[in-house]
């Protein structure tokens, strides 16, 4: 879209580094031989088909998972991610795909969880004051920051998944399809945050299904296909290579619509029912 | 005739005698004596806290005169001086208090229940010829966290021990419920078989359920089994030949007894004490055990159960043959 | 490129093996691997609560080898059969995640009417018995209108029917106290001394392998017909044939001895009818849905209100039948039926065998599993002489040493991301 | 994209017409007086931003909520939507933002929920072939249909939720934000189905934030802002006069963003922490 | 265009009324309305309990207008005061979905230990105390270890922990049947008869509105600092001092009869505390997400194993010292005690004051309001003559008339979308 030639920038320290994770979940191999390297100061993005395995990936990384084999190691030492605790320790922050929140708790109190100031006696007023200071960052348009998070849109939700992320000091933050759900100007800002954390050198890995926000902030982009790496590519690869690592074929769907709508409009075969 | 309140606190539901018998004899009885005094009848579900909250309910109606059958003779102690600080008499009945001097103690002696039905079962055993070196009975107490049933099973050790057979096993049945003697006793049947030459079951209740595992097992005749409370159920029991003895507490006697004294110390009385139990002023009645043998005379001559209620069904055959009708 | 061919191509493999990452077992080794797979994921459904009962068993046995005797286990299985109708009631609750705690009186209720009505009042029994069970599912019904048009939590309503049902089953027996059941109807019979010819048991004990083969080898060809993986045959015939093989060998014990009740084939037919129920019809789908997900299945179409009440009716009247059972086997209705530890016994039998508290996941034979577990602790202390203290202490123990199995499986899953 | 003016097709039948539908929830009115139409073979586009009140208006569509005030005709006749299966037998089909899958059952299951083959005697294999065609024809990446969807990726769930409105024979189906979580082929799928279901006459509403997809298939694209109506646009208006009705004004995320990206890069100011 | 100023804007509005969605009530007036439609909509809180209880209250003193005497109701908070203390610690454990069947029976070992140790062995009472506490907490911590590596379901580990512990107690006190406390000794005056001295009472009657007003003021300050919205100085005034002349004109209707027990006292004292725990601290807050999504806490960080010990602990430790006070109370400790409903008592009181049981919804309040509700019930069915079966009878049924109230009121809750 626009001109991302200048997007090739020193890297910093290898932050994370993935050698061969495999895992098994019962007889569903939902990865294989998986590499992946991330620096500071990137912004690397995870593609791939439904189910290729993207979000298994990171919750490995954020300790959700344990991989069945292989290595992780941060700043070149080798870690075992038991728990999520872990892996927030060693400062990897995660917004997961299914957000994680807790319904029956309030946007103020899902965005402190586990981070509460002032432990004995919460600190209800800064940490209301905080959440909005965040929230309004992200553009979200929420009501009220006291309504329980089981009332809130999709899109809301998410907004809140992201502010928690950004509470903790990370060196990597990790963000399994943030735009998902989000309007067209929370997506606007959720880009420019991760551009925002990116440039103040931390690691990002951001997976997402939309090709352009990808290669808008994307320094890296690594495709996964059924479990497996399947090609590193630069944000100015086309959509069509893209797309093509990502289904696995040159005649997919993608391209098959794009032909046919080109092709002019035409009465589609009963398929349905 | 000074009229007042008088409560009649009763323990639990393990048996139908409090609201069948006792408060219906009470209450009769004082109706008598004393036609404005206000009785009040509780029942604590063998629940101590709940009984101290029935006893704690009636001083606040004003009762001047509390007749106790205690769920925990020991923890009754307290109820005791409460009421003993404020005032108030205090009759224990039925169960003693041993802890703490009551006003007056009127009773069946649960020891000598206990006794009683072993003792027969005992003299049975002799009587047949049961040899006492081979097998044993079985022993079917009642519930372990009820002090009435611990009294009772002390009772039958006495009676067991100077009868010389031997105890095969023991237990104490969960809240006194038949299917846990049931299945307790169905265990033993497979246990020791023939040894089994009777069973002493503390209540009518735990001795219909051994008769049941018995007869579950296809075990002809039944060894003689005893019971206690001369439940209906159970008399049909003797009359069909299935259950060996029970023991008939008319407990409208002691209930009498009770409101007799209740009324004395309404009135200011010192009721007169045949003796002394626990520095108890005592009345014990002596309970009466039923056999086949006494049936009829025991408890239809006495009026406790009339021919009708027992004589149904199945079981008219056996009357005729008691005479019974 | 431009013609819209449908992406379901005419498929060159089974539709369900186009996945590439999914590995699948062929043969009869196959079915043995994967088996053995499943044991290290810790995916064995009831399995572990069997080898926690082989545990207990053996750890009884030892101490007193009556406890094996094929007469001790036929008393076992009578008494499992009255609290087991119970939980599988509860089963039906449990899988909506509600509870009915009032199970215990409302078996004591079914037992006081057989009473009454049967032997007082001289209705025939199969009346008495339907007034019973009527009984259950007007309180049922109760229940669950509470729960759908008021929302009343069910341990809130159930409780108050706990104690309002005890009024009624004392106030029934109110006169008697306890009412006998006449020894040597066919109704004390059934409950005490039916068993089964020898040649019914067998009969009985092939018939589970043949329909499961029957059934395994009919799917096989509707699959395989309709391009999917029909499954190894040998692992059929070899699962059929041990389920036979075992099946056959415990009733033979068992023949060796009284036999087989009567009473608990009628548990166990009711288990395998309430299995088929919660898994092959559409009824036991929509109970699955509404359990895990209530709000989903309501999108979905499903009257959540008729589920609700569907599970409450059956379960309180598996309670009433229960307490006619149970009336039976004690040939006597007395009022301390289905008072103590029914209800818990109930509940607790259910969940033992695996059903959740929570709701959406369980099935009907956990029902039979759980209650053996339980009885067999009963039984096998009643065979020591212990006092009552330690018999709580030892029951205690050895019912968690009997879930630890389980939960160390359930654990394993977890553990490999199968929760 | 590609030249939309050959859409203005002649629309059928009215189907369904809500005029005045506002909705509170406690002190938040989450929608106000809401107008809208749709006829046969018409794909209404519902955009708006996060928190509009988009999900809100479909949910009370589809009988899970009551409108506070307001009236629904169906076909001209005005109804009253008071359950879930109400709507589902008007032949109202839909496709929630939340899903609405129930987790502890399988895939098949969940396709046939409330639907099911032969309910005496449930028809497993008939229903398993069937939930095999409805997702190839997604093109969903799901291992194995006999797995728990506890068990799956969040497209893979999404596809699942768009095979089961297939089932019915519906007159209207309203989708959710049905790709938010798909994977490009399968994004390409669900927008090829919602032009079959359109051509054969069925309404369709569609929400999406992803402007690209609903000018793609969109007849109508409704604007919500804070729970009111905020235009009705063609599908070939432009970007910017879009964005603007979703996010209220001229100068907003999106429009700031791409200003600065054709500006070139820059510093941010320290927002973040 | 090009300048990236973050987009909150230096805010015109106050921070918590930028969207326009949301309807303010500002002034007394508002406070007020806003009241009414919370009532309107269902949101109410504890409200509809006690709404439930004024019913229950007023049904029973127009059968018996002794049940509103003064002294008929020091003696109720006196026995509400001991499971009262347990149904406290239940809260805790149904705030995780989890549950604790043994409260029971720890109640019972800890009203044993106090006999055994302190009578029976003359070791000092609060070192009695301590241990029968201490006793507690390793059960619990057992309980939540089984939870948390085993993943045994609560059910099942606290059902067998019901039983070992009943063993237990009955094996401590097996020699003697039960122990008498001393009578006069400070422990059982506690338990019977220590009151409140007048001015005492009326102290801590004022105290709740003061602190309400203090701590109000102080936040609306820190809030109008942070411009946020500060809420209603009128309307908090009024609140506190409603809440004032309703506890001092309680208390002074309680001080024409005994007093306030300082048992009771004790006991709100420590639902005061655990309600600050449970609302104002990091573990409150880790306790409620733990409830609501375990996993999601875990994923926050939150060492949920850590969360589930205190839980337990807490538990067990609250019953422990509810057996305390019931030996004290009981001047006893008896083989029966915490047998019977104790359990159903303690976990209903619970449920019945709001605390879900399925975990992620409950306060400390609803122990309070709760055992207060089932208390009534037992106490006023004391004041009537009735045979067993009638008072099960409307024992059962009063207490689903408390809860209908709080049913109808969510449920209305649900209709308008907020549930
Ligand atoms: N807990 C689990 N148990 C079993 N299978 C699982 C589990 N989690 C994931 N899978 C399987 O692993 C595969 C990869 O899932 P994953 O969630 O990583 O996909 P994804 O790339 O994030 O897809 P999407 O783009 O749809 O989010 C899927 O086929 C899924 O079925
Ligand atoms: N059950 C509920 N209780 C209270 N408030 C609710 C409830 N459901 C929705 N809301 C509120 O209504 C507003 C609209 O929500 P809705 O889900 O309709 O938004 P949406 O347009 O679908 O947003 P998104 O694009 O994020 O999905 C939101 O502010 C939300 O907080
Ligand atoms: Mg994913
Ligand atoms: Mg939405």
């Amino acid at each position: 879209m626009t001109d991302r030639s200048q997007r090739s920038r020193p890297t910093g320290e290898l932050l994370l580094s993935l050698r061969e994770i495999s895992k098994n979940f019962g007889a569903v191999s939902a990865l294989t031989g998986i590499d992946l390297d991330v620096h500071a100061g990137e912004v690397v993005a995870l593609v791939g088909d439904n189910g290729a395995g993207k979000s298994t990936l990171v919750k490995i990384l954020a300790g959700v998972h344990q991989p069945t084999t292989g290595t992780i190691s941060f700043q070149g030492r080798p870690v075992h991610l038991s728990t999520p605790s872990a892996a927030l320790q060693l400062g990897i922050a995660t917004v997961f795909q299914d957000l994680a929140l807790c319904e029956n708790l309030d946007v103020v109190a899902n965005i402190f969880l586990g981070q509460e100031l002032s432990p004995l006696r919460l600190d209800e007023v800064a940490m209301e004051v905080r959440s909005w200071t965040l929230l309004n960052e992200l553009a979200a348009r929420i009501p009220n920051v006291r309504d329980v998070v089981a009332s809130l849109s999709g899109g809301q939700r998410q907004t809140v998944a992201i502010a928690r992320s950004l509470l903790l000091d990370p060196r990597i933050i990790m963000l399994d399809e943030p735009t998902a759900a989000l309007g067209v100007a929370q997506t606007a800002e959720v880009l420019n945050l991760v551009e925002r954390v990116r440039d103040r050198g931390l690691g990002v890995i951001m997976i997402s299904h939309n090709m352009e926000d990808v290669r808008a902030v994307a320094d890296r982009i690594v495709v996964l296909r059924l479990g497996r790496n399947n090609g590193i590519f630069t944000p100015d690869a086309s959509n069509q290579d893209l797309v093509g690592a990502i289904t696995g074929a040159t005649d997919n769907a993608v391209s098959r619509r794009e032909g046919r709508l080109q092709g002019g409009r035409e009465q589609f075969p009963e398929a349905l029912q | 005739q000074t009229a007042g309140t008088v409560a009649f606190l009763m323990p639990d539901q393990a048996s139908t005698r409090y609201e069948q018998h006792d408060f219906p004899g009470f209450k009769a009885e004082m109706t008598k004596l004393c036609p404005d005094c206000t009785v009040i009848y509780q029942n604590a579900n063998a629940d101590v806290a709940l009984q101290q909250q029935q006893f704690n309910s009636v001083i606040t109606q004003g009762a001047k005169v509390i007749v106790l059958d205690p769920v925990d003779s020991s923890a009754a102690a307290s109820l005791v001086s409460l009421a003993q600080a404020q005032g108030i008499k205090v009759i224990a009945y039925d169960r003693p208090i041993p802890g703490k001097t009551a006003d007056y103690y009127v009773s069946f002696d649960n020891q000598g229940i206990g006794k009683a039905i072993a003792e027969s079962l005992m003299n049975h055993l002799k009587q047949m010829g049961v040899p006492t070196d081979k097998g044993g009975v079985l022993q079917i107490n009642g519930s372990p966290t009820d002090a009435a049933a611990g009294l009772i099973k002390d009772g039958i050790h006495e009676g067991i021990a100077a009868g010389g057979y031997k105890t095969l096993a023991e237990f104490d049945t969960p809240d006194w419920a038949p299917p846990k003697a049931q299945e307790w006793a169905s265990g033993q049947i497979t246990r020791f078989g023939a040894d089994i030459i009777g069973v002493v079951a503390a209540n009518d209740g735990t001795g219909g359920g051994a008769i049941a595992a018995f007869k579950a097992a296809g075990i002809d005749p039944v060894p003689p089994v005893t019971g206690n409370d001369a439940t209906i159920a159970a008399l049909q029991l003797i009359i069909a030949g299935d259950q060996y003895n029970t023991i008939s507490k008319p407990s409208e006697i002691v209930a009498a007894a009770a409101a007799n004294v209740a009324v004395k110390m309404l009135n200011g009385e010192t009721p007169a004490a045949e003796m002394t139990l626990y520095d108890t002023p005592s009345q014990l009645f002596v309970p009466a055990v039923v056999t086949r043998e006494n049936l009829k005379a025991e408890i239809i001559d006495k009026g406790i159960n009339t021919a009708a209620e027992l004589c149904t069904g199945r079981y008219a055959e056996g009357c005729d043959e008691l005479g019974i009708k | 490129m431009s013609n819209d061919i449908p992406v379901a191509k005419p498929a060159p493999t089974q539709l369900d093996r186009s996945d590439v990452r999914v590995s699948h077992a062929t043969g009869i080794s196959g079915a043995v691997g994967s088996f053995f797979n499943r044991v290290k994921s810790g995916d064995l459904g009831s399995l572990p609560v069997v080898v926690g009962l082989l545990i207990i068993w053996s750890v009884f046995t030892s101490l007193n080898p009556v406890f094996l005797s094929a007469n001790n286990l036929v008393n076992l299985l009578f008494d499992c059969s009255t609290v087991g109708v119970i939980a599988l009631g509860i089963v039906c609750v449990l899988m909506l995640g509600e509870i009915d705690l009032s199970v215990g009186s409302m078996s004591g209720v079914g037992s006081a009417l057989i009473g009454v009505l049967w032997v007082n009042q001289g209705v025939p029994l199969p009346l008495a018995i339907a007034a019973a069970v009527t009984m259950g599912a007007i309180v049922g019904a109760i229940y669950a209108s509470l729960r759908t048009r008021l929302g009343m939590p069910s341990f809130v309503s159930t409780l108050s029917g706990l104690l309002a049902l005890l009024g009624l089953q004392l106030y029934m027996l109110g006169s008697t106290g306890s009412i006998n059941l006449p020894y040597g109807s066919g109704m004390v019979n059934f409950g005490q001394l039916m068993i089964m010819p020898a040649w019914v048991s067998y009969l009985l004990a092939l018939l589970p392998g043949l329909v499961i083969l029957y059934t395994g080898l009919r799917a096989m060809d509707q699959r395989r017909n309709a391009n999917l993986t029909p499954g190894s045959t040998g692992g059929l015939v070899l699962k059929a044939s041990a389920i036979a093989a075992g099946l056959v060998g415990i009733v033979f014990y068992l023949n060796t001895g009284r036999g087989v009740p009567w009473m608990f084939g009628l548990f166990v037919g009711l288990v395998v009818v309430m299995n088929y129920a919660l898994t092959r019809t559409k009824w036991g789908r929509s109970m699955t849905a509404v359990g895990g997900n209530a709000e989903a299945a309501r999108r979905a179409g499903i009257s959540v209100r008729r589920i609700y009440i569907s599970a409450f009716m059956l379960c309180s009247m598996f309670a009433a039948l229960g307490g006619v059972l149970s009336s039976a086997r004690l040939a006597s209705a007395s009022q301390q039926a289905g008072t103590g530890d029914v209800n818990l016994n109930a509940i607790a039998a259910a969940v033992i065998g695996g059903t959740s508290l929570f709701g959406g996941r369980g099935n009907a034979w956990s029902a039979l599993l759980g209650i053996i577990v339980i009885q067999s602790i009963a039984n096998g202390l009643t065979l020591l002489n212990l006092s009552s203290s330690l018999r709580y202490m030892i029951t205690g123990g050895v019912l968690a040493i009997a879930v630890i199995v389980d939960s160390l499986a359930r654990q394993s899953r977890v553990s490999h991301g199968r929760a």
